[in-house]
């Protein structure tokens, strides 16, 4: 058992951490995460500036093959996730360069490989992921939009629900039904295509706390060029492949570390009746538990990594820190409204404890426990593929 | 023991459901929500000729004279209808007038608010964000006929759009932080008032109120001077009991939505109310929701029956407070995705329980009146 | 809304508080609650003369019709409840008084009520319940132990377990398959019999904290009279009837509302560090939390003991109070447990503070979330029935 | 990094559970408990052929000189198979005699540990439970070439059976709770020493000893007069990893036997193992286990490799308390009656998790030390 870093990861770390600090210099007040990102015309900015920035540094195609310009060693995206998580710095496609990315090497053709990654790895096009309908949320095998080839391009009908970026993405990847008489798993296609293609018509969906993460895409007649990854009818294969690459999280799990150490600082230094916060029994006991916590998360998101590295990721070990993750984010955020007092409800202002934080956490955190598969499927699948229980037909 | 609403009540409950549903759907609640004001002048008129603001105002001042109880059935509907409007704030700040009022200035006030004519509201917390009466800090001083007070109050109730304040103060230096306060009814046109909207997750308009030098009438001195405390904690014991009654609206609301959801989404071939781990969420959502009715039901009987129950009001409050973040939480959680936009209703809820967790009393402040009045020494 | 006693309930309740106070006087240390009648032989010596006390003021008949000795009204049963769980009496039959009584009232023939009715007014016979098999615990319709008719008699061979009290116990109730060709639902009887017949053999089961609650009992060839409640063929029906004489669980509430009192006596005259624990603020904090717990529980019991006043209890509400109470007891003694400290662990002894109590409710909470329908049975009536959810087939 | 054990460490294991499955079964473990003296002198010889007792001493004192981190492989087995006997308290005495002791101390006592000739305990609680060094009041006052020890320490594990005990005591006044501690390691034997076993919840007996005017030699202390301060510090901070780990096993023995009890049990024609709320139940309980594993691995990482870890073994330490309570919890639950009789193995566990709990730290001492080092002012 060897937590530790070598010299090489070492010394890429702070590289990784030292620019995504000077990074986070430049970001304004309360415009941190990648949820930011897509709600305002600044923060998309800054999140095409950070792009830029890790692009020339290679650091968007970090863990792909040496051919494609990447460094074959999936380590080093996990230190890179770190450093970006703690400083809150966007600039990572998680739907092009997380998601996408790795699909298209696994299942691409050569030139889908050749035609897609350098857009990806120089931050050029930035993706949404055409995913979810009204009536295909988790179960999504039963989706209705379609797409029917037409010699060298399909025509895409129907609508898609929860489409984070939407509204800000160039091209989308997705999946549609493109064999209406087919066998279930043998008729989706998984394709891809330029978002300002007509027929294309993007709805915001506020969030709870009114920020424009989410959006419905309406696709009527859309007529695309056959931009397809895996095989037509194969789609289905393709969503698993790319359901493989979950996250370790470990972005989101240091983001948590860094809020432990700003909640210390802040209640060191705010008194109550001349006394720090720091010093309140209750705070203290419940924020020692809560650390506690993030180092439990951070450590299974490290043993995810662990285990990705050497190709051995089940979906058991990735849904574990899944889920725990979310629920820790959403005993954090409360945890953290409580401490604020009648603060604790105040939107990012001129009167709110840690620029509004924590109020945006304790709504955002459903973003993490509802997306990529909710914890309720999460806690089925530890149960039928990892523990081996049987499933009730 | 009938722990039954009475079957006077259960009118008054059904109309205003009635009432609600017609004159203040979701569409409208959503909209004055977003709305810079937050008040519907027509709705609000509409209320007042049903005679709501007067509910427990005796009928000498032109309320309708009906019991603590009798009220809270109603409330109970305003919570379950996520009512917006000035309404809870004035009607904790008439339990002030009443409980430290003049007999002049009960006639003077009271009836204004049984009409609907003058909107009330409460100002007791203050930068420090303490609940406690220690929280008190802002010093009203004496200059011939007046009082001259300084200072900022916070998160004052759609202070914004309120006719008058009640508003306590420090008058006294006192070793004991409950002596030496003294409560006022402040014109909010007066002089040196300025009030601004901070913005919140519920959105409900509550108000950093600056006093700078505001010359207040002694006339204007509820009750006694440097001897506010007992009005202002039996106010603000009244008060939790009625953030807590509307909660359990406001949670028997979620129950209700989300069930009625979990019947129409059909995922992998059948409706999610199927699957039994969310069979069982839904029965812990539902279980938070009936132990804090009735828990909140004692306090409502205790109050309005005249026994002590600072015990129960801040067990009650302290209980809803989670209970209902609890509930609206698990809400969202099984709505799904849809359940996180902000067009649906579950995020009203969701955010509204955080608002009524912060109102009167926060989930510890109120366990600490419990452990006390359990007999904890200190 | 009323949650007031008539002076009439208000005067009965301080008699039945009165003379339980007085009995507890009597009560070895550690002898309290109904679990520890069972297990040792003192125990059983004292619930015998509690009952006896209780039998000679008519109270073990307390809510049935007048015509059988009793006052007729429910609300009775709850006050007295109070009582007994408030000073930690035992004296009152769970099965035979609480369980068979109301069911032979419901269901018996004149007979049978002539007959057994008044031996349980008097105490003068203690019933254990033949339920669980080792194959049917919550799906009881699964049960194989027969009982056939022979003549006026029944032969009745198996297997039960998890008896409370069999070794204890002068008769049983139970039921039994006595139909093997007959329909599900309509093959079952509901037979009494002293378990003094021969055939019967009895194992005990040392329950977690090593006391002797549950037994084993063997059926072999056991031939006893037809002593039917309800109809041959139909015990199932009679099994529904029992199962809607749900308790209010208000005895163990009170319990715990006295165990809040010895609580905060406690932490008042403990000192650590020269400090009374009542004055550590997480304790405090705790406790109070607990406290509301417990005065939300005992008003769910009100509601239920109002409901069932009227005639309209219904299972998810007895449900609710059940699950709620019975998880309760173990954050309860969880909390308590871990305010001891070290001493949390240790059993009634020179050493334990507060009589090891906590030692023992921390293993004994089991017995409320497990009996009765486990809490996740109770959970799923809650969302069939209460909430009108549909079932998976 | 590598978060897996070496192969070496999955020889240990292995050997290790096969050693223990053989020579110590449940039947074992549970005719230990009900005993009165609770250790089989003929598994403790077998044992100590295998080396285990020596296993983290240095070859130099006859022990196998293996890592930390080694030693720590074989404690998960221990925990997943519920090992009694004084194992884990002489190896805690050991980590103290090796921290503090003098070579000429090491050279008397490591080799005969080594060879599991003698057993030793720590015994460092008293009477006011207090697992803070301000809790250590009992005291050694110097006389001629001795100290003379009085006072009551409790909790001591084994101390029935042990032949030596290593003891804190105070032989200096100081402000500071830290200073005026000094370690002995005393012969069980001495006159005036008295045991008695206290009944607890895991029957594990933790002892009562009481010091009446012990003679102590000096030639018996254990690193400087005192200075015990630090050694004792390290031996707590090891002996509560070293808790954490053989929960860690434990932990997961429950979710084997419980995962493997809702295959086969049968209820309404289906294994209770495919009913939804089940499995998120048993999900939860599995997701609690290796959040533990891999926060405890990392503070036995720290430990082995040298680096300081006063936050990572208390982290480890009070996360690992829940979760062996919630786990074993959850274990009886789902085995429903059957997993509330004294004769399964579930019950083991659930006594033990308390057990474990109290050892060398609850959870609140275990969070406040993470307080204390996340850097929150005291």
């Amino acid at each position: 058992m060897d937590f530790s870093f070598t010299e090489e990861q070492k010394n890429k770390r702070q590289e990784f951490f030292k620019v995504c600090a000077e990074l986070a210099k430049d970001r304004m007040r309360g415009f941190e995460g990648f949820e930011s990102s897509y709600d305002t015309d600044e923060g998309w900015k800054y999140h095409l500036y950070c792009a830029k920035e890790f692009a020339r540094r290679g650091w968007l195609s970090l863990a792909w093959p040496e051919e494609y310009g990447g460094s074959g060693n999936m380590m080093d995206r996990v230190l890179f996730a770190e450093a970006r998580g703690y400083h809150g710095v966007p600039g990572v496609d998680v739907f092009g360069v997380q998601m996408l990315a790795p699909t298209i090497l696994a299942c691409g053709s050569e030139e889908i490989k050749r035609e897609f990654l350098p857009k990806i790895a120089t931050g050029e096009i930035q993706f949404c992921e055409l995913w979810s309908e009204p009536n295909a949320g988790s179960d999504l095998a039963s989706l209705t939009t379609t797409a029917i080839k037409q010699g060298n391009e399909y025509v895409i009908n129907g609508q898609k629900i929860w489409t984070t970026g939407a509204h800000r993405a160039h091209w989308s990847f997705g999946v549609y039904k493109d064999d209406l008489g087919g066998k279930p798993h043998h008729n989706m296609v998984f394709l891809l295509f330029d978002m300002k293609t007509p027929g294309v018509t993007i709805r915001p969906i506020k969030y709870i706390h009114n920020m424009h993460i989410y959006n419905e895409v309406f696709l009527d007649n859309v007529r695309v060029p056959a931009k397809v990854v895996g095989q037509e009818h194969e789609g289905w294969a393709v969503v698993n492949t790319l359901a493989a690459f979950e996250r370790s999280n470990i972005d989101d799990i240091m983001r948590m570390q860094r809020d432990i150490e700003h909640v210390v600082a802040y209640c060191n230094t705010t008194k109550q009746d001349g006394v720090p916060l720091a010093r309140n029994p209750v705070i203290r006991n419940r924020l020692a538990k809560i650390a506690g916590e993030v180092e439990a998360a951070r450590m299974l998101a490290y043993r995810v990594a662990d285990l990705q590295n050497r190709g051995e990721l089940t979906l058991m070990e990735a849904g574990a820190v899944k889920i725990f993750e979310s629920e820790l984010l959403e005993r954090f955020a409360s945890l953290m409204t409580d401490v604020l007092g009648p603060y604790g409800q105040v939107k990012m202002s001129r009167w709110s404890p840690m620029d509004g934080w924590w109020e945006r956490i304790y709504q955002e955190h459903f973003v993490q426990s509802i997306s990529m598969g909710t914890n309720e499927i999460q806690r089925n699948l530890i149960a039928w593929r990892g523990l081996e229980l049987p499933r009730m037909k | 023991m009938d722990l039954r609403f009475t079957e006077e009540q259960e009118m008054l409950k059904t109309s205003a459901k009635d009432f609600l549903v017609a004159e203040c759907p979701k569409s409208k609640v959503r909209e004055l929500e977003e709305d810079k004001i937050g008040h519907s002048p027509e709705l609000w008129k509409k209320m007042a000729e049903l005679g709501w603001m007067g509910l427990i105002i005796p009928e000498q001042y032109q309320g309708m004279g009906m019991t603590f109880q009798d009220g809270m059935a109603l409330i109970e509907e305003v919570g379950r209808n996520l009512l917006p409007e000035p309404f809870i704030s004035t009607l904790v700040a008439s339990f002030a007038i009443l409980a430290a009022g003049s007999e002049s200035q009960k006639q003077e006030f009271l009836p204004k608010i049984s009409r609907g004519e003058i909107k009330v509201s409460l100002a007791y917390l203050e930068e420090n964000g303490k609940y406690d009466v220690s929280g008190i800090t802002i010093k009203a001083a004496p200059r011939g006929e007046d009082f001259i007070l300084n200072g900022t109050k916070m998160f004052v109730e759609m202070a914004h759009i309120a006719d008058y304040l009640v508003c306590a103060a420090r008058t006294g230096d006192s070793a004991k932080p409950e002596d030496g306060i003294t409560l006022f009814i402040i014109d909010a046109k007066s002089p040196g008032i300025t009030t601004e909207i901070i913005p919140t997750i519920a959105s409900d308009k509550l108000c950093e109120v600056k006093f700078d030098n505001v010359q207040i009438p002694k006339n204007n001195v509820l009750g006694e001077v440097n001897k506010g405390y007992q009005a202002l904690k039996d106010a603000l014991r009244k008060a939790a009991i009625v953030k807590s009654v509307e909660s359990v609206g406001s949670m028997q609301a979620c129950i209700d939505m989300t069930v009625a959801y979990m019947k129409e989404r059909v995922q992998y071939g059948r409706p999610i109310g199927a699957f039994q781990a969310l069979q069982h969420l839904i029965a812990d959502a539902w279980i938070a929701t009936q132990t804090a009715r009735y828990l909140v039901y004692e306090a409502v009987w205790k109050e309005s029956s005249g026994l002590p129950c600072d015990k129960e009001a801040s067990m009650a409050k302290a209980y809803t407070n989670e209970a209902y973040k609890f509930v609206s939480k698990w809400g969202i959680r099984l709505h799904g995705g849809i359940g996180t936009s902000r067009e649906h209703d579950m995020s009203l809820y969701y955010r509204r329980a955080k608002a009524a967790d912060c109102a009167y009393g926060g989930t510890d402040f109120h366990n600490e009146i419990v452990a006390r009045e359990l007999g904890f020494q200190k």
